[in-house]
């Protein structure tokens, strides 16, 4: 598994549980790590925190989208109604607010929804099919019981084996080096540094 | 585990996206042409029976739209000529001219010239030629400048929207009842079309309908 | 809509439908051109180019047409195909009118025909005409379909074996020229001629003509309707050839004895009209005419009457009798003395109040010359001259009863023409018109009595029993193809003028008669121009210009034809009187049988008409069939039941026994009927007519015999045990207390003229307030309706009209049944009052217009929207059949295309497009290419016939040219069922023009809106129905107005529960 | 169990009072049995009974086409409408399967925000519940029109007839919103399943699976990186469902309660029919939920208290309907308007009334039933009491859309109404069509979310008190769950 063809990507060590990784992390965030992350088959509560992120801007692209949807609905009715095409229905005005609330709220709600997918799939970088951690036999546990912990080669820090040590250390087991697979396409993927938080 | 999927994979989904994109846009721009005005075919151009010239008939022979369109004024539809009506010049003049071969046959055998249809308004439109050319709105306004076409062309959409057009802004298109067939006709220098058309719709009490009762029933 | 009505391409069949577009022109070249034209067959089409280049040129019209409005293919290539010679006057896509008149048995109507580019597509009445004033009937209004009727037999047929065309017209005019040669040979002993009623003069001098030539000729006219008795008795009494008609405009106070003046049968337009004029109450102290109706079940004469008595036919004469005595008490005279003198005693049947009857002659006393009393055509002569003889001691002859001359000929009558049968001396037997093997008496076997005739030979536009038993049938020729005169109820003369060349192969009755009497088949209108120049004795210069305007106005202005008699000779009858017999009794084994005409298809001819089909019967809301007629308590003594099962009425089937004669029929319990007597529709049974007529009803003339011809004694109904299901527009007989039909005696009226404006819920609602202000409705006009409830007779002819003019299609039976009817316009139809003594109203409804629409608001697509001038409009190419709009609608006037009725056979339906798209060419022609043809799935409705405003709109602004006057001409535009309404109960008109009554009605203060309390603001209101009950009669009902709200017509309508309204409570288990 | 490290012990210990309130996850199964359990469902070849149900339910939804293809080459006609009767099995039809899809994102996100834990063994069928319920209903709305092939004319597409929809008309209303419902809870459900494809993908054998799964799950690894994004998405889909979920059947209910008709024109109508949805959804829930629990012997997953709250809940709404049935005929009555009184007194007693009385037996009657412990605690009656809710819903429809146009203003215009054998075909055909679905959801997607489920285990706590923690994140603890 492990050509020298290939470059490293990182080194991963595999944790006891949910609690263990958590330590773990906190240890890693505290010598000053960057490109570095764990894996858990479900969110652990204060792994956050732990890692020092901020809060997720997810939630601002769902107001982005609320937004659009809300002056989209506006547009469209008092547009169509009032000045495109103005018709007398059952002598009501052409446009009034309270036949049209539905539809602004139905148009918020959609773009809401479609605004927070974007912003998920935008900051997570998903769908991403390929990973360098998927090399990584052990790794298939992270779905169901295993819990992860990748320094990546490319953390100033990184040093293959000081950094293997600190894992064993703050008590991964199974650490093992991680390669990427070589580039079989001119532009190279992109590189861990573009993912934000 | 190896990677199920090749490492170009992360590229697809933009690829796809956009490829979506370009083909949502297609599909919208489809619809809107394909199941709209069923009847929105500028520039259909058929080959008639007939080569009749109207450049020839209009400007150089001076004949007016009504010498042949009879019914115009009076008929919700603008009649095409009788036979008859070709005939009476053409049974001295070119009398023998092979173009008018067709219209000698009719005349003879009493079988119409089947004549192809340019401008057709959808079964569940009740279009009337005579209240427009009786209220100021030229053959211009809707078939284009017939007298300089050699071969008769669909000019303008004649969708729903495109009548709208005229029908919530006469002014643009009114003018003066002495020239409604002629098809040149430009306002006088010291007045723009706008205006000429705004005092027309005041006098003459224009109001066209813009309900669907106007044209559809 | 993609709805082309593809016009024939030029071949065969289509040939066939288009011919003389000249017509239009009367001018010299097309009187020539037409004389070659007309005495042509079929056959000159082949040779003779001139005529083969007519049609052409109607081609040219008809695709010209087509490109007008009826195309909307996607992308093909289509053809527009000029005229090669545009006949005068023609300008294609312009209507045209033409004056002309339908044949009736009692009187024509004058007509106004209007064709589009060729195609008559609609009947008017004609305005000039004093009769017709604009007016018209429903079957005047179907008669057009007649004549597209695909089932018209196309060719000469001889046993039935089809020859071809150009031999049988030759084997025809020899076989004319055989019997001529032997009629001569017998002096025409040989010969008979058994005919309709058309009261044509040209048919009258031709039969001179013919038994000139053969003096021993039988010549009969046979009508199943028109018994003629009513003829007899005018004869006894003013004189021969005379006759006489009511004059009800002048009646104050009109009693009638089962007549239905307001029917379709003995009624006429000016009997409507008069009627209606004397009922017209507008303001407060206004005269009001009273009607007394005694007859035995509901007509519509009935619902209108003030005072209705439901007696047997057959007590009638004890009720007159008693009548007569009654007006002999209250002012004694010699006359009716000696009148009475040899009359009989007769027992009044029981349940009726002779208070009642004293009551009735002291008002017709009292009114005098200006009161009229009528009997039914039905009953004896002996009953009509009394009838005439109370009439002439009141002195209302020559103001309220007319005495004229005569319009019918006399001739001999069926009966004597089959004894002659019987006897042998007869063997060539010419039939014109008619359907004598259907509806002749059955002990006259006559049937039999033709095939044993050697010759027979029918004339007639349908190919019916008779013709099948004929061994010649001649197609005849519908009015509107061929020329012919006429006389109208006044006896005026009229011109029937044809719209269109034949269809088919077809001449006319006067074309065939000349034939017979050795002429050559007549060209054109030469033969009525005859009979027209010995009418007025003009010639030259005169005569023409006199020709012109009968043929343009359609009737010869002349003076009032009414003779100057005031009394009639009494004498004779005494003698009639005294041979006057009492009803027989009132038992449930034997009843009464009342054979009464169909409104809908009269004696049968209009049986195949599927307009009439499906028109529902003004009373029992039938349609598609025809039923035996009870009370409801006979009715339950019989055992026998209606119920209404998932909205169809199921009825019991009976087997019904008349001296002998035997048929299965279904009953429907009728409201107000009387009890033992049952009335009986004829006219139904004749599968052989066509595919319409296919098992529609039941025939009773079946049970009719020579002595038992309208009245017959001992019917007795033997329960079969099954039941049949029956389509009726109307399941719900009661308003349940809803205050929709507001009604007020005239006293009620006068004190409180608007009474109408509060009842039931608009009684307690306070004024209603919007939220927001209303777009302005600033249209140059306001279209508005209003409908008079006390002159609307309920007679359906609008409905009728409406079909006509909107291209409404006929949906069949099956899917009445399931509730899909198509009418635009209804006639609501509730019984009131106590159930055994109801009183009926009728309510015409159609589409409000709302001002706030609630149907509007919930198209999701807009289809459905206002326009400025407060139409509601319908977009039926936007609409994509949510059907939402019809839930919201709280008239329920919206109908919706559950299948592609205008294009599928009524019996295919639901094999979809498995099933061939199958609508007869001809049908199609019918059609008003001004108005939509609707497809399948789109909703659809009354427009007040926007077609026609827009029409009048165009018409103003092409006049106005380049002047600001666009205003539609006060009174020029009408829609369909307001022209068609003879009780002129129907007005329409623009809200904005002072001058129209529209404006007026709707500022009376009896002027009403239906459901006000829902704030929907409709254009069409209702003047509230006033009645003019005697207050002296006994146990007259002189409250109408609901004491307070709803509560009081609430208690009549827990109590007042009729038949049909039990059972649909009833009837889900 | 193993007691091995101390915070599971510490939290075993500290939470053995909320052990006594029945734990979510029955006999604190070890993450990877839940894991296992769930999809082995997925993994094993499927069993001879799927293969027979799916085949028979497959074949019953092919009627849908089928009868559709007829409906739309005939005609309307086909269906036992007339005039007044313009709807009938077709809304009735709609509003029944909309309402049942209500139940799915409720449960997913009131419970969730409600932070209602005993959700996350139920919410994904009852999600994918939604949808399939969902795709029934809009057949009938989109296919209930006489011109179907015009049906874009309710699309704004800007076009050159240059006119618009009536943005005033509740149908298109509903066009809004039930496409937005389907779109939302269809994103919902697919958020809730990628953690749960990837466990799929990475438990799968052949290559076929590794790469459909491996497509669906987006490429998911359970980064930290991922999980705290994935986290907030989740959260303000849940919150955006809530409202939405509310708001679709009211604005169903607006067609009616906007028009004029009496017995449709009702003001309680919005929240009547939101209880009366989420009534017949939970019955629906149960009714797929209580068999599958015990072919695949889930039930430590769905464990009785789940049933138990369930009953609880449909025994409240079901109140709740009973209470807007009566109340119906009290405004009635108390308007004094003669139609309206009409109106209701005609439901109960006209030609209608078999239907309005077994809608009351079914949905008033039959849940009271739950108040007794046995009722709700034993799963073949609860199976069997639900049944009732399930018919009684639709009868409350068809009460309401045809009782009330059947018999409106005009006595002569009245009618009645009776289905065709299309009508009946079809609906047969949509109930099959939804069970079909749903065998293929439970044979390849894992039924139940895994990784919450596993977030509500015990050694899914980190921390040794967990207690001081809160926050928004799905990883909560066993002490919040004491305080919850």
């Amino acid at each position: 598994m492990n050509h020298p063809t290939k470059t490293l990507h990182g080194l991963g060590a595999e944790f006891s549980s949910a609690g263990a990784l958590l330590h773990a992390a906190q240890k890693i965030q505290s010598l000053g790590f960057r490109r570095w992350d764990v894996y858990s088959p479900f969110p652990i509560h204060g792994m956050d925190q732990a890692m020092n992120f901020k809060r997720s801007k997810v939630s601002l692209f769902s107001l982005l989208g609320g937004c659009t949807g809300l002056t989209t609905g506006f547009v469209l009715i008092y547009y169509t109604s009032a000045i495109n095409y103005p018709l007398i229905v059952q002598g009501k005005p052409y446009f009034a607010l309270e036949p049209s609330l539905p539809i602004f709220f139905e148009l918020t709600i959609l773009l809401t929804a479609f605004g927070t997918i974007l912003g998920l799939l935008l900051l997570t970088l998903m769908p991403r099919l390929h990973h360098p951690v998927f090399n990584w036999d052990r790794f298939k546990k992270v779905s169901d019981d295993g819990f992860f912990l990748v320094l990546e080669s490319a953390d100033p820090r990184f040093d293959a084996q000081a950094s293997r040590k600190l894992l064993q250390e703050i008590g991964g087991d199974h650490v093992s080096e991680i390669y990427q697979d070589p580039e079989e396409n001119p532009h190279p993927a992109r590189p861990e540094s573009e993912i934000t938080q | 585990m190896a990677n199920i999927f090749p490492r170009y994979t992360n590229w697809l989904p933009i690829k796809i996206l956009v490829c979506l994109a370009v083909v949502a846009a297609s599909v919208v721009s489809g619809m809107a042409y394909y199941f709209t005005p069923k009847y929105t075919r500028v520039g259909y151009q058929p080959t008639q029976p007939v080569a009749f010239d109207h450049s020839l008939h209009v400007n150089q022979l001076g004949m007016d739209c009504r010498y042949c369109h009879t019914g115009v004024e009076k008929s919700s539809h603008s009649n095409i000529p009788a036979t008859q009506t070709c005939m009476n010049c053409h049974t001295q003049i070119k009398s023998l001219s092979p173009k008018l071969a067709a219209v000698r046959e009719s005349w003879k055998s009493g079988n119409p010239v089947p004549w192809v249809r340019i401008h057709k308004a959808p079964d569940y439109v009740y279009f009337n030629h005579a209240v427009h050319v009786n209220r100021g709105v030229s053959c211009v306004a809707c078939h284009g400048h017939v007298n300089h076409m050699e071969v008769v062309y669909h000019a303008k959409p004649h969708s729903m929207g495109w009548c709208l057009e005229c029908h919530r802004a006469p002014e643009n298109h009114l003018r003066p009842l002495d020239q409604i067939t002629n098809l040149d006709w430009e306002p006088p220098a010291d007045t723009t079309q706008r205006e000429i058309g705004a005092k027309f719709v005041k006098e003459w009490n224009v109001n066209p309908p813009v309900s669907c009762s106007g044209c559809h029933r | 809509m993609k709805r082309i009505l593809h016009h024939p391409e030029s071949n065969a069949n289509g040939r066939t439908y288009w011919r003389s577009l000249g017509e239009y022109s009367r001018t010299p070249d097309f009187e020539e051109w037409l004389h070659r034209e007309f005495p042509a067959g079929a056959a000159e089409w082949e040779n003779d180019p001139l005529s083969r280049r007519s049609f052409l040129r109607l081609m040219g019209a008809s695709l010209a047409l087509a490109g007008l409005s009826l195309t909307g293919c996607r992308r093909p290539e289509a053809h527009l195909v000029p005229f090669t010679q545009s006949p005068e006057w023609v300008v294609p896509g312009k209507k045209m009118s033409f004056a002309t008149a339908q044949p009736r048995r009692r009187g024509s109507i004058p007509l106004l025909a209007t064709t589009f580019d060729g195609r008559p597509v609609k009947m008017e009445g004609n305005p000039l005409h004093s009769v017709s004033q604009g007016a018209s009937d429903n079957h005047a209004q179907a008669s057009i379909l007649d004549l597209y009727d695909p089932s018209r037999r196309q060719f000469i047929t001889r046993r039935g074996q089809k020859a071809s065309a150009q031999a049988t017209e030759e084997e025809l005019q020899t076989e004319i020229n055989r019997i001529r040669t032997e009629s001569a040979s017998t002096a025409g002993a040989s010969l008979a001629i058994l005919a309709d009623e058309t009261l044509s003069p040209t048919r009258e001098r031709l039969r001179t003509e013919l038994q000139r030539q053969f003096p021993q000729a039988t010549w009969a006219t046979y009508e199943p309707l028109a018994p003629g008795r009513d003829l007899e008795a005018s004869a006894l009494v003013f004189g021969a050839n005379t006759e006489f008609r009511p004059n009800l405009s002048a009646a104050s106070t009109i009693l009638s004895v089962d007549c239905d003046f307001l029917g379709s049968d003995e009624g006429d337009l000016i009997d409507t009209r008069g009627f209606a004029s004397g009922r017209r109450t507008r303001n407060p102290g206004d005269k009001m005419n009273r009607l007394y109706v005694v007859e035995p079940r509901f007509s519509l004469t009935g619902t209108m009457a003030d005072h209705r008595l439901s007696l047997r036919a057959g007590a009638a004469s004890a009720f007159l009798l008693e009548l007569a005595r009654q007006i002999r008490a209250i002012r004694p005279s010699a006359e009716l003395n000696n009148i009475l003198s040899q009359a009989p005693d007769l027992p009044l049947p029981s349940g009726i109040d002779p208070a009642w009857i004293r009551e009735c002659a002291a008002d017709l006393v009292t009114n005098g010359s200006h009161s009229l009393i009528l009997v039914g055509r039905r009953h004896s002569v002996g009953l009509q001259a009394l009838a005439l003889a109370l009439n002439s001691s009141l002195g209302s002859i020559g103001t309220t009863l007319f005495v004229q001359p005569r319009l019918s000929a006399t001739s001999s009558s069926i009966d004597s023409l089959a004894q002659k049968i019987r006897g042998g001396s007869i063997r060539t037997l010419v039939i014109l018109g008619g359907d004598p093997a259907y509806n002749a008496p059955t002990d006259l076997d006559w049937s039999g009595l033709q095939s044993s005739v050697e010759t027979s030979i029918h004339l007639s536009p349908v190919f019916n029993a008779t013709s099948a038993r004929s061994t010649w049938f001649v197609p005849g020729t519908h009015y509107l193809e061929s020329w012919g005169d006429t006389l109208a109820r006044d006896g005026s003369y009229l011109s029937i003028q044809p719209a269109i060349q034949p269809l088919w192969a077809g001449e006319s009755q006067l074309d065939f008669l000349s034939r017979l009497a050795g002429r050559p088949k007549p060209v054109g209108p030469a033969l009525i121009r005859e009979t027209f120049a010995t009418k007025t004795n003009l010639g030259g210069e005169k005569l023409d210009q006199a020709w012109n305007d009968f043929v343009r106005e359609g009737f010869l202005p002349s003076p009032t034809t009414t003779s100057s008699i005031r009394t009639g000779n009494l004498a004779p009858v005494a003698g009639l009187l005294s041979q006057m017999e009492a009803a027989s009794h009132e038992e449930h084994g034997s009843l009464e049988a009342v054979f009464i005409h169909s409104s809908a298809v009269d004696d049968g001819r209009y049986a195949n008409n599927g307009w009439m089909q499906e028109w529902p019967d003004p009373m029992t809301k039938l349609t598609w069939d025809n039923a035996i007629l009870l009370s409801k308590q006979t009715a339950e003594s019989l055992n026998l039941k209606n119920e209404i099962i998932k909205g169809i009425l199921v009825a019991d089937v009976v087997q019904a026994t008349l001296a002998g004669q035997t048929v299965e029929a279904p009953v429907v319990i009728a409201p107000g009927h009387a009890n033992f007597a049952a009335s009986l529709p004829l006219g139904y049974g004749q599968d052989m007519l066509g595919p319409v007529a296919k098992g529609s009803g039941f025939n009773a003339y079946r049970l009719r015999s020579s002595n038992t011809d309208y009245l017959g004694q001992g019917l007795q109904l033997k329960k079969t045990g099954r039941t049949t299901q029956l389509a009726v527009t109307q399941e719900h007989q009661v308003m349940e207390g809803r205050d929709l039909v507001r009604e007020a005696t005239v006293g009620e009226f006068n004190e409180n003229p608007g009474w109408a404006k509060k009842v039931g819920m608009d009684a307690h609602i306070p004024p209603n307030q919007t939220f927001y202000p209303n777009p302005k409705l600033d249209g140059q006009h306001q279209w508005a309706m209003v409908v008079d409830l006390s002159t609307c007779t309920g007679c359906n002819a609008c409905v009728t009209a409406c079909t006509a003019e909107n291209n409404i299609p006929i949906v069949g039976k099956d899917q009445v049944m399931k509730g899909r009817e198509m009418h635009w316009i209804r006639v609501d139809r509730y019984y009131t009052g106590e159930p055994e003594a109801p009183e009926s109203v009728s309510q015409p409804v159609a589409c409000m217009q709302c001002e706030n629409a609630p149907c509007e608001t919930v198209c999701p697509v807009n289809a459905t929207v206002h326009n400025e001038e407060g139409l509601n409009v319908m977009a039926y190419n936007r609409c994509i059949g949510t059907r939402y709009c019809a839930n919201n609608c709280p008239y329920k006037v919206r109908r919706f295309n559950f299948f592609d009725y205008n294009q599928r056979a009524l019996d295919k339906l639901y094999l979809g497009p498995i099933a061939p798209k199958e609508t007869a060419e001809t049908i199609k022609l019918q059609k008003n290419p001004n108005v939509t043809v609707r497809m399948r799935g789109v909703m659809e409705k009354c427009t007040f016939c926007v077609q026609r405003i827009e029409e009048a709109k165009i018409g103003a602004r092409v006049r106005a040219r380049d002047s600001a006057d666009t205003r539609i001409p006060t009174g020029t535009l009408q829609t369909a069922c307001q022209q068609a309404c003879p009780a002129d109960a129907i007005v329409f008109g623009d809200l904005k023009d002072e001058k129209a009554e529209v404006g007026k009605l709707r500022a009376l203060p009896q002027n009403y809106s239906l459901l006000e309390y829902l704030n929907v603001r409709p254009r069409l209101t209702y003047l509230g129905r006033i009645r003019n009950p005697n207050p002296s009669m006994p146990g007259a009902k002189m409250n109408y107005i609901p004491s307070h709200g709803h509560g009081e017509n609430h208690q009549e309508a827990k109590t007042g529960h009729t038949p049909a309204e039990k059972h649909s409570e009833e009837s889900h288990p | 169990m193993r007691a091995d490290n101390s915070s599971a012990q510490a939290a075993f210990s500290q939470a053995s009072e909320y052990l006594e309130r029945r734990p979510l996850v029955a006999n604190d199964r070890p993450l990877s049995w839940i894991t296992d359990h769930v999809c082995r469902i997925v993994e094993q070849p499927a069993p001879k009974w799927w293969w027979i149900l799916t085949i028979v339910t497959g074949g019953v939804a092919t009627l849908v086409p089928a009868m559709l293809t007829y409906l739309v080459s005939t005609g309307v006609g086909v269906w036992g409408l007339n005039v007044p009767v313009c709807w009938a099995w077709d809304i009735t039809n709609f509003v029944f399967w909309i309402g049942i899809g209500h139940a799915g994102t409720l449960i997913s996100a009131i419970l969730f925000l409600t932070r209602q834990k005993w959700r996350t063994s139920v919410n994904r069928s009852a999600e994918a519940m939604t949808i399939f319920a969902v795709i029934c209903a809009g057949i009938f709305p989109a296919f209930h029109v006489g011109r179907v092939w015009m049906a874009w004319f309710l699309a704004p597409i800007p076009n050159a007839n240059a006119i618009w929809q009536n943005f005033r008309s509740p149908l298109l209303w509903d066009v809004f919103a039930v496409s937005t419902y389907f779109t939302v809870s269809l994103i919902f459900w697919y958020l809730g399943l990628i953690p749960d494809l990837a466990s799929l993908r990475d438990r799968a054998t052949t290559r076929f699976r590794q790469m459909a799964y491996g497509l669906l799950a987006l490429g998911w690894r359970g980064s930290n990186r991922q999980w705290t994004h994935y986290e907030k998405a989740y959260l303000v889909l849940a919150g955006i469902s809530t409202p939405l979920v509310l708001s679709v059947h009211s604005v169903v209910s607006f067609d009616f309660a906007t028009s004029i008709v009496p017995g449709w024109h009702t003001t309680i109508f919005p929240p009547y029919f939101v209880a009366g949805a989420i009534f017949g959804g939970f019955a629906m829930v149960l009714t797929l939920l209580i068999p599958f629990r015990e072919i695949y012997g889930l039930h430590d997953l769905v464990t009785d208290k789940h049933i138990d709250n369930m009953c609880k809940i449909i025994l409240l709404t079901g109140s709740l309907v009973g209470y807007a049935y009566s109340m119906e005929f009290f405004i009635a009555w108390y308007s004094g308007n003669p139609f309206e009184i009409y109106a209701f007194t005609n439901r109960a007693f006209g030609p209608y009334w078999w239907a309005y009385w077994s809608m009351i037996t079914c949905n008033v009657a039959a849940p009271q039933l739950f108040w007794f412990k046995y009722c709700r605690q034993n799963p073949w009656v609860v199976l069997a009491i639900v049944m009732f809710p399930n018919t009684g819903m639709w009868f409350e429809r068809f009460v309401i859309i045809v009782t009330s146009i059947h018999r409106d203003f005009l006595p002569s215009s009245w009618g009645y109404f009776s289905p065709t054998w299309v009508d009946i075909t079809l609906f047969i055909g949509t109930i099959g069509l939804f069970v079909f679905l749903f065998l293929l959801f439970v044979r390849f997607l894992p039924m139940i979310t895994m990784f919450e489920v596993k977030n509500v285990t015990p050694q899914a706590d980190p921390h040794s008190d967990g207690s001081t923690h809160h926050g928004t994140s799905l990883g909560h603890t066993q002490s919040a769950q004491a305080h919850a």
